[in-house]
């Protein structure tokens, strides 16, 4: 019973994702690129002109979407902490809250 | 129905089909370690998404060293695939280090054996 | 721990070992030329450390270097970004002044430069500091905690070497 | 140089706590006392900045700080604007305020609180972190930044859930929370591919500006919301809540309040300020509104059979969420119609205003079932009994957030319930009777509580004589403090913090 509404729920899901799929633009033929094109191209703020950077995906993550770097540097730094939480080792068992 | 505007979608479809089967196995599998491998289903598939959108057709990768042309895909899309592969790693290894310390204190990592909280 | 491979293996782990290790620094150091970059390149240096884990059995006692030298590129990353609050956080206040970093590039494909980009490939070698000693915690304290270096006591050794504590 | 600190204030706000988390491994290595100035040090460095920014926002107004691009202000969008970029208006401010205040206390509180626990560095690096991910959630313009925070915030509060890893159940509400977190976050991110992938920008107002309600927005926008409202701990899936909060230590569990309800800031920026008029308000209002009526009736009557103080109280936090759910989804509900002016902009002014004091008064009873299980060692309500001869303090400050979760007259939970009450009636009437039936229940249930656990006999076998040590007093007066200061003046808050916070949602 509970599977069935499981299963049921996931086609469901299945099912409003694919329309969501379905209503995307064509693969390969993007409308509007104008950001894109902005990081690529830009004669004052592009990729080359201003960060002096050939690779366009570096200069990126790096400098246009810094932040999100910091950010996702900071999730790695986050999950090791965790891990070396979760996995210290306990000087006494027990311990109380 | 215009077959071949759907036919274009494809890669999409790809992504909602891999999507589905990372949350079927999440959903109906009850060993913790095959639920971790459908979340990493479903972060692969989330990536390829990112990067199918970076696509536009014929042209090269954003990279100006020694480019054969300089029509080239987008890069934002690039760059965010490979946040979230890091993001996805790094939220591995924290499910995973929680499922060794579950083995640890239940001797067991089957999702019918780990349900204590609620005691 | 009681695990240690065999002679052939370690030898060869003492070989692979330093390539790995300056491929990885090429993909770090030429993140802003070529594809690659801090997070790849810390990638491909972790993968010497499990080679080590898996030859060797151990890190020896090196966990809280591992854990300043993460903390270390993190804070360098996070100061340099906050420098550039001349302007905001995250200006590139080092691209074309031609100081370090500070070389120009032509427009258009070009062969690349290595002392061009400002503060990116500065960045990028912090955080491929920061993700090579991540990588290697990660991996370390997986190994140890799963034993699965210990329980196999009958392994391979080739010259029948007393097992190292 | 000339740095306008003002103006740097909301990126300051997110890398100082960023990068006192970096430092604190180092600087532990040197010594341990050190690095507890550094935990203090950091988070009033944080309360600062946001001091600096919450004041430039209700005197002069907003403006957006654009990383790597100068400061814009929000109406002027260009190029800048494909950058990340942090808003600083109305609804951060009131965020940051809402979490510099209970970091604060939680901190104050967890020096003593944690100190028999080992691997206190770490705890401190990702109290820390939680904090900058918050900050950064509710901070941010930008769509894919939101996800990153999300996820900063996600983690790092699922690693110190699991802090107590000597107990298995921490470890099994962390993997929960984490298992769903992450699923969330997965939703999140197609839903970003899907916006990206048609109008191929990701800030906020360039999204909407696109934005005009096709099948497709409306697909993004309910994973959205589905997703939001499942960080802030709505109905559908709930149960990771109680767990979480439960097993958590009790400091972490008073931040952990504030970090759902960042989840419900986030909602609130998408659906006004991303969609607003675009699509059908009243449809999306009404599903927020149910989403809120069925928290808020499922939280209370989980409650009242819970046998455990914290998981008891932590679905009386659901419950709370629905109150401000159903606040803003009758807001919502009636945006952009003549009704907005006579009862929708009260409603959103209770909904929002009950978030702040949620935040508080939750807080502050977390603070006590954790000082009373510091004491004791006990979680069942059965077990506990007579601590109000010896915990006079605590009793004092379980008695003020009681009152205040149950909406009694004087205290600030009363102040935004009946803006609540009395707008929604007007909406719908029956909408508003449940909500006063809820609330009579969580004062019934509270009532109990403190029967069971501070009247009866003395009992001088389990429990030693006196209170828990002064800085956890301390971390729990602050929190106590600011419940009070609520309840005596709700209508300053309301017209200097809550309504800015309003304004910025774009609702005139």
């Amino acid at each position: 019973m509970k599977k069935a509404v499981a299963v049921i729920a996931l086609l469901i899901l299945f099912a409003f994702l694919a329309m969501g799929a379905i209503e995307m633009r064509p693969f390969g033929e993007p409308e509007e690129t104008e950001m894109d094109d902005y990081f690529l191209y830009d004669e004052e703020e592009g990729s080359q002109a201003h960060n002096q950077v050939n690779n366009v995906v570096t200069a990126v993550l790096f400098d246009y979407r810094g932040l999100d770097t910091l950010g996702e540097a900071t999730i790695l730094f986050a999950a090791v902490s965790g891990v070396l939480t979760v996995l210290r080792e306990l000087k006494k068992e027990g311990g109380k809250e | 129905m215009n077959w071949e505007a759907i036919l274009m979608t494809m890669p999409y479809m790809t992504v909602v089909i891999l999507f589905m089967i990372g949350l079927f196995t999440v959903l109906f599998k009850k060993n913790l370690i095959k639920i971790i491998m459908g979340i990493a289903i479903m972060q692969n598939a989330a990536n390829l998404f990112l990067v199918s959108l970076a696509y536009r057709r014929g042209e090269h990768a954003p990279v100006f060293t020694s480019a054969e042309s300089t029509e080239m895909v987008m890069p934002t899309a690039h760059a965010l695939t490979l946040t979230s592969i890091v993001i996805g790693l790094a939220t591995t290894a924290l499910l995973l280090s929680f499922v060794i310390m579950i083995k640890k204190h239940y001797g067991s990592i089957n999702t019918d054996d780990v349900r204590r909280c609620k005691e | 721990m009681n695990w240690k491979m065999s002679l052939v293996v370690r030898t060869v782990t003492n070989f692979l070992i330093v390539p790995i290790i300056v491929f990885g620094i090429y993909l770090v150091i030429h993140g802003h030329l070529t594809p690659g970059g801090g997070f790849q390149g810390g990638a491909v240096i972790a993968s010497s450390t499990a080679l080590l884990i898996i030859a060797y059995g151990s890190l020896g006692k090196h966990k809280k270097d591992l854990s300043s030298m993460e903390a270390l590129g993190l804070t360098m990353f996070i100061l340099i970004a906050l420098f550039g609050i001349g302007s905001t956080m995250f200006y590139n206040y080092l691209a074309g002044t031609g100081g370090i970093f500070g070389g120009v590039v032509p427009e258009g494909a070009n062969a690349g430069f290595i002392n061009t980009g400002g503060t990116v490939p500065l960045m990028n070698i912090f955080v491929g500091l920061e993700v090579a000693a991540a990588l290697s915690l990660i991996l370390w304290m997986m190994s140890k905690e799963t034993k699965v270096l210990e329980t196999e006591k009958s392994s391979p050794s080739a010259e029948g070497q007393e097992v190292r504590d | 140089m000339n740095i306008d600190i003002v103006q740097h204030s909301p990126a300051l706000i997110l890398a100082v706590p960023l990068l006192f988390a970096f430092l604190t491994p180092l600087v532990d290595r040197i010594s341990e006392k050190g690095r507890d100035a550094l935990f203090f040090l950091g988070l009033i460095i944080m309360a600062f900045f946001v001091a600096i920014m919450a004041y430039e926002v209700y005197t002069v107004g907003e403006w957006s700080y654009v990383f790597g691009g100068g400061t814009v202000t929000p109406t002027g969008a260009d190029s800048s604007f494909f950058r990340i970029l942090f808003v600083a208006d109305g609804v951060s401010a009131m965020a940051s305020i809402t979490l510099t205040i209970s970091a604060i206390g939680a901190a104050i509180y967890s020096y003593t609180f944690m100190k028999d626990e080992t691997g206190l560095n770490k705890f401190n690096t990702l109290f820390f972190l939680m904090v900058a991910g918050v900050n950064g959630m509710v901070l941010t313009g930008d769509l894919f930044n939101l996800f990153v925070w999300f996820e900063v915030a996600s983690v790092s509060s699922a690693a110190l859930i699991a802090f107590k890893t000597y107990e298995g159940k921490a470890v099994e509400a962390a993997l929960k929370y984490m298992i769903i977190s992450v699923i969330g976050g997965l939703f999140f991110l197609l839903s970003i591919g899907f916006l990206y992938g048609q109008y191929g920008v990701l800030n906020y107002q360039l999204l909407a500006e696109n934005i005009t309600g096709t099948n497709l927005d409306k697909i993004a926008l309910t994973i959205l919301v589905v997703v939001l409202a499942l960080k802030a701990g709505a109905v559908p899936l709930h149960f990771i809540i109680p767990d979480a909060y439960s097993m958590a230590p009790g400091s972490v569990t008073a931040v952990l309040v504030v970090a759902s309800q960042a989840g419900l800031w986030v909602l609130f920026r998408v659906v006004f300020t991303l969609y607003g008029v675009a699509v059908n308000t009243l449809t999306i209002g009404w599903i927020v509104i149910v989403l809120g009526i069925l928290s808020m009736f499922i939280g209370v009557t989980m409650a009242l059979v819970q046998k455990t103080v914290k998981r008891l109280m932590a679905y009386h936090a659901i419950s709370q969420t629905g109150y401000m759910l159903l606040g803003v989804g009758v807001g919502l509900a009636v945006l952009g119609k003549p009704e907005m002016g006579l009862y929708g902009r009260t409603a959103m002014e209770g909904g929002v205003f009950h978030i702040i004091n949620h935040a508080m008064y939750k807080g502050l009873l977390f603070l006590t079932a954790g000082a009373i299980i510091f004491k004791t060692g006990i979680r069942k309500l059965d077990d506990l009994g007579g601590l109000g001869h010896s915990m006079k303090w605590t009793m004092g400050f379980f008695i003020i957030g009681a009152l205040a979760i149950a909406g009694i007259p004087p205290f600030n939970g009363f102040a935004s319930k009946l803006m609540i009450y009395k707008s929604v009636y007007r909406f719908n009437p029956l909408l508003s009777i449940i909500a006063m039936v809820v609330s009579i229940l969580t004062l019934a249930s509270f009532v109990k509580v403190f029967h069971s656990i501070f009247m009866g006999p003395k009992d001088e076998d389990i429990y030693d004589t006196g209170d828990v040590p002064k800085p956890m007093l301390a971390g729990m007066t602050i929190l106590a403090a600011f419940v009070i200061l609520f309840s005596l003046f709700p209508g300053a808050v309301v017209s200097n913090i809550v309504e800015p916070a309003v304004e910025a949602l774009g609702v005139i």
